[in-house]
């Protein structure tokens, strides 16, 4: 197995994967440092102006707090349903169960472009309230995940646990709450985790439906327009950081491996 | 501990379904008050399903169960007050060892100081109280073994069930936690219910071993008559091994006989009603015997010695008997030191150790 | 467990969610055949104007074929990086394999915003060949979602088959393709399937690269901003049907069961 | 079929690391032309580390591999012509039962035409024609195995190795197994080599056993002297059952004795080189027998009967010892009609029955 051209074939083509990944942030990094005005790769030098400036151009402070209320919120509203139709769906079996099952999957593979559309066209005829649109929008386009997490963390439990609380004299809620849920914790956590990211980072739905208040990508990408400046550049290394900071604390506390 | 009384369990004429499936029909079993009872067959004959049921986690659509007399098949799972270990143990995980044995007596609202009491007598009783505080993970097989036989006993249930109790175990464990379990449940003389696959584990456990098959009990007796006397041929296969020779059972002398075919050989029958017609022998491998029998109480074959193989207490042999078939036999240390390096035996058997099965009843 | 109160909540969060889920997809395909000129919901009327209107706009195609050229391209480039990668990374371990690991997974998490943003960077140092940056752009979009998917079917394999083939006289690379590579063909089929999905509905990374080129999620947007007629809806659902009647197939060919 | 004969290995001294881990260390065994040779020991003592050295999966560091007196070290497993059989089998789920047993014919660049034809003499001698064109999943697990045997068998390799050839068997099945898999070996004759951690397999299939433990071979001997003269204690607890008494070897009258503390107990000691001081004695739960036993040739003691088990072929017992201690017994059915209700039992050990392990050696 030594001198195995196998091996280095496909560490050469793992480690070329690994650059032509991460080389983009790196570049992203740098440019965020970056001296002069113009958003450019090799940077002409080097300052920390663009994230002095994230404040004083003043257009990222709302959408950051919309973007982040709204995922806090998603995570909340998420979560509470996907852990109850996990619940149904792993511990009953019924008539159309996997018609529900292919439903809840479904917003994987449907084109956000037609979801966005979708939810624009249920906003366009019963106006007002814009953030519990936009807020409805992000459940169910993370629904799916939370589920797939949840549903594989469940599928690890099994039933017998619940049983054995059961014959030792709980009833079927009790059970839930004392022994199955603390099992699926984990599961719980990684879902929160990516459901807080998706909400947070998405763009294409929610552009639909943008109007009065702009979510931060919303505004990322509008501000892109505009000027070309490396402060999104910043904003962009901000996000990275504070997104590897939670996977790496994840990590730390209940491990990746029982997550993903 | 407060002493309750053992009680019995009556499933009577219970049939379970599951969709288009079956499991169960018209199943009936006594146990009585005390009793160790274990319930044999292969995978998918129902077994686990029965005990489900007298748990409480499947529901018979005919039929009862009672305990002590009364009907508890309206009662819930988590009101039977029936104790349950299961094959996985399925102890909870995330808490310890005493959270573990104190969760049932949690359940039922009894005072923290109480719970703790009872929870150290039942560990100390079955040499866990240096592992009180551990969690499940950190323990071996036959300590979580015993910290589940201990949740499922610390709040007197008046019945304990165990889904294949040692199967999880490794061989030598195994033949240990034998004696121990029987200890243990002789000292509680609690009524107790298992189902096993295994025929070894349920011939050294239980009073009475229930063999079934398709749903359907085939023969309940104590171990050795299930063992020595099985009513089917399909117990006597699946208990034990089994020598069949097939012929037919025809009308002797006085008494009926056994006829193997080509070439026709004669074997007297003991008194009793053996049907007309084809029919199989069944010969225990350690029934028969190197060397002749008396014909008045037996009969002989020679055979040429056509394999060994070591057991380590014993022989196992492989002898073509003249007559055309091959049949197995073992041997204790004694015999087999009598066998030296023979190619030609003569073998025996009692007419006691003689089993006949109709072939109409050959089930399977 | 019959006439259990948790049966029922959990029925009924599951029926709600396929409900909510699917809501605003019949909303679209009913909006489709609207017979006036704006897309609102209810329709005031039946029509099959708007799908004819697809082609008689004639803004579309290109973006059509652009889309269908890079999903092609992406899925072709794609698995076989992936499938290389993936047997470096089940069959050896070296240092720094989990490096490897995590910076294939980290497009999963690290927003697309930044992803767009990074390969922008990039692009605008080294202009010319718009298409091709959009082609690395996707790949690394998709890459993690086909490394998902192939390790999955790998660690079912596992390497013993290959190690029985090489027993028998095969060589290492003999040993995969007539042993392992037939093992993983539905989880190959899988990852495909998902990377031309993900590849042919991007928009977020998509839209910080177009210029000349637009693909038709880009279009689709451009369109929605200047006018509001139906015509997008019914593009929307000439695509869900498309994508449901691809998951159909893979369902009859292969199974759904063992590719997601 | 072009008859290959039989070659012999020999492992010389070889370690294996994985990392900071040594496996196996100086190890060496050696196995003659056309022997059939078990490694048994319990799960990560190093033997399927040892089997796949031969294979050419894993590179020793040191020390080498002689097949028919050639060094095979530096050849590559593809090359090594070993037939190699997995506990899963291994078989290709996508490839036909003829294309799985072809395979190796295949990657050899035979000719179309050769290799049906060898594919179907081995098929019919195995009893597979029938399932040619079937997909492994569609056989039983006893038909798999067979095919796994024909596939590493066809292209007639130098060695066959075997990992835990039975073990995914249910019990019925693999008692027949164990005839068939030795009446294939010997009709081939090819050098075998196999591994288990289930002591019934290793004792009834190999011609010699070597015990392993901790990366180590501990005794390698026929079956029976494994069994019955075990050298360590850690082989005579792995292989049968056995029961150890504490005590010490002492000077005696002329020969060594062994004496159990509290109360004293001498047992006289056959010839031999018994090192003083604290040991184990040790006796086979069969080895003991009811009733007592001339003092020329052994011992006798009283004891209470504790506890019986009904085995099926026999009957184990619990006997308290007067001494103390608690022994286990094997009785044959015959000694069993003996036993009746006693309570008070003699038991008897023949002097020649009995091992002395010194304490140090207590390896485990």
């Amino acid at each position: 197995m030594r001198r195995d051209p196998f091996l280095f074939v496909s560490i050469v083509v793992a480690i070329t994967v690994l650059g032509f990944i991460t080389l983009p942030l790196i570049i992203v990094c740098l440019t965020s440092f970056n001296a002069t005005t113009q958003a450019v790769f090799p940077p002409n030098g080097w300052s920390m102006r663009w994230y002095a400036n994230i404040v004083s151009v003043g257009v990222f402070a709302r959408p950051f707090q919309v973007s982040l209320a709204l995922a806090a919120s998603c995570v909340v509203v998420t979560l509470t349903i996907a852990v109850a139709a996990t619940l149904g769906l792993t511990r009953y079996s019924f008539p159309g169960r996997s018609a529900i099952d292919a439903a809840i999957m479904s917003p994987l593979i449907v084109p956000q472009v037609i979801t966005g559309l979708a939810v624009l066209l249920v906003y366009a005829s019963i106006r007002g309230m814009p953030l519990a649109y936009l807020l409805a929008l992000h459940v169910i386009l993370t629904l799916p995940y939370a589920m797939r997490v949840l549903l594989a963390s469940m599928a690890r439990v099994g039933g017998e646990l619940e049983e054995a609380a059961i014959s030792l004299g709980a009833s079927r809620i009790k059970a839930f709450f004392l022994i199955t849920l603390p099992q699926i914790k984990a599961g719980v956590f990684a879902a929160s985790f990516f459901c807080f990211v998706i909400s947070f980072d998405n763009f294409t739905a929610t552009a639909f439906l943008v109007n009065r208040e702009q979510t931060l990508p919303v505004a990322i990408y509008g501000y892109i327009l505009s000027t070309s400046d490396p402060t999104v550049a910043a904003i962009a290394t901000l996000m990275l950081g504070a997104t590897t900071a939670l996977v790496l604390l994840i990590d730390r506390t209940i491990g990746l491996q029982r997550v993903t | 501990m407060t002493e309750n009384k053992p009680q019995s369990v009556e499933i009577d004429q219970i049939s379970v379904r599951f969709g288009d499936v079956f499991p169960i029909r018209k199943l009936s079993l006594d146990i009585g008050a005390g009793e160790l009872v274990s319930i044999l067959g292969p995978s998918g004959c129902g077994k686990t399903t029965t005990l489900r049921a007298v748990a409480g986690f499947n529901h018979p659509f005919e039929g009862d169960i009672r305990i002590d007399g009364k009907s508890v098949i309206k009662i819930p799972a988590n009101a039977r007050d029936i104790g349950m270990m299961y094959q996985s143990y399925a102890l909870f995980p995330h808490k310890t060892v005493a959270e573990n044995v104190g969760f049932g007596l949690k359940m039922r609202g009894l005072p923290k100081g109480e719970i703790v009491a009872r929870v150290r007598e039942i560990l100390g009783k079955f040499q866990l109280r240096q592992f009180e505080e551990r969690l499940p993970g950190q323990l071996s097989g036959g300590q979580q073994q015993r910290v589940a036989l201990a949740r499922a006993l610390v709040f007197n249930p008046r019945v304990l069930l165990l889904d294949e109790p040692l199967a999880a175990l490794d061989k030598k464990l195994r033949s240990e936690m034998q004696f121990e379990l029987k200890r243990i449940q002789r000292e509680y003389q609690i009524t107790t219910m298992f189902v096993s696959h295994d025929q070894e584990e349920a011939l050294s456990l239980s009073d009475r071993v229930a063999v079934m098959a398709n749903g359907k009990i085939l023969q309940i007796d104590t171990p050795s008559e299930v063992y020595d006397r099985p009513t089917h041929r399909f117990v006597a296969d699946f208990v034990g091994n089994a020598n069949f020779l097939t012929g037919r059972v025809k009308e002797g002398e006085g008494r009926r006989c056994f006829e193997l075919e080509n070439p026709a050989v004669r074997i007297q029958l003991p008194e009793g009603d053996f049907p007309l017609g084809p029919a199989e022998m069944m010969i225990r491998p350690e029934r028969l015997r190197l060397g002749a029998v008396g014909q008045d109480n037996g009969f002989t074959w020679r055979g040429k010695l056509r394999d060994r193989v070591f057991l380590g207490n014993g022989l196992r042999i492989m002898v073509e008997l003249e007559l055309g078939r091959t049949v197995q036999l073992d041997l204790s240390p004694e015999q087999d030191r009598g066998l030296a390096d023979k190619s030609e035996v003569e073998i025996g058997c009692l007419y006691d150790d003689v089993r006949i099965f109709p072939l109409e009843t050959a089930s399977r």
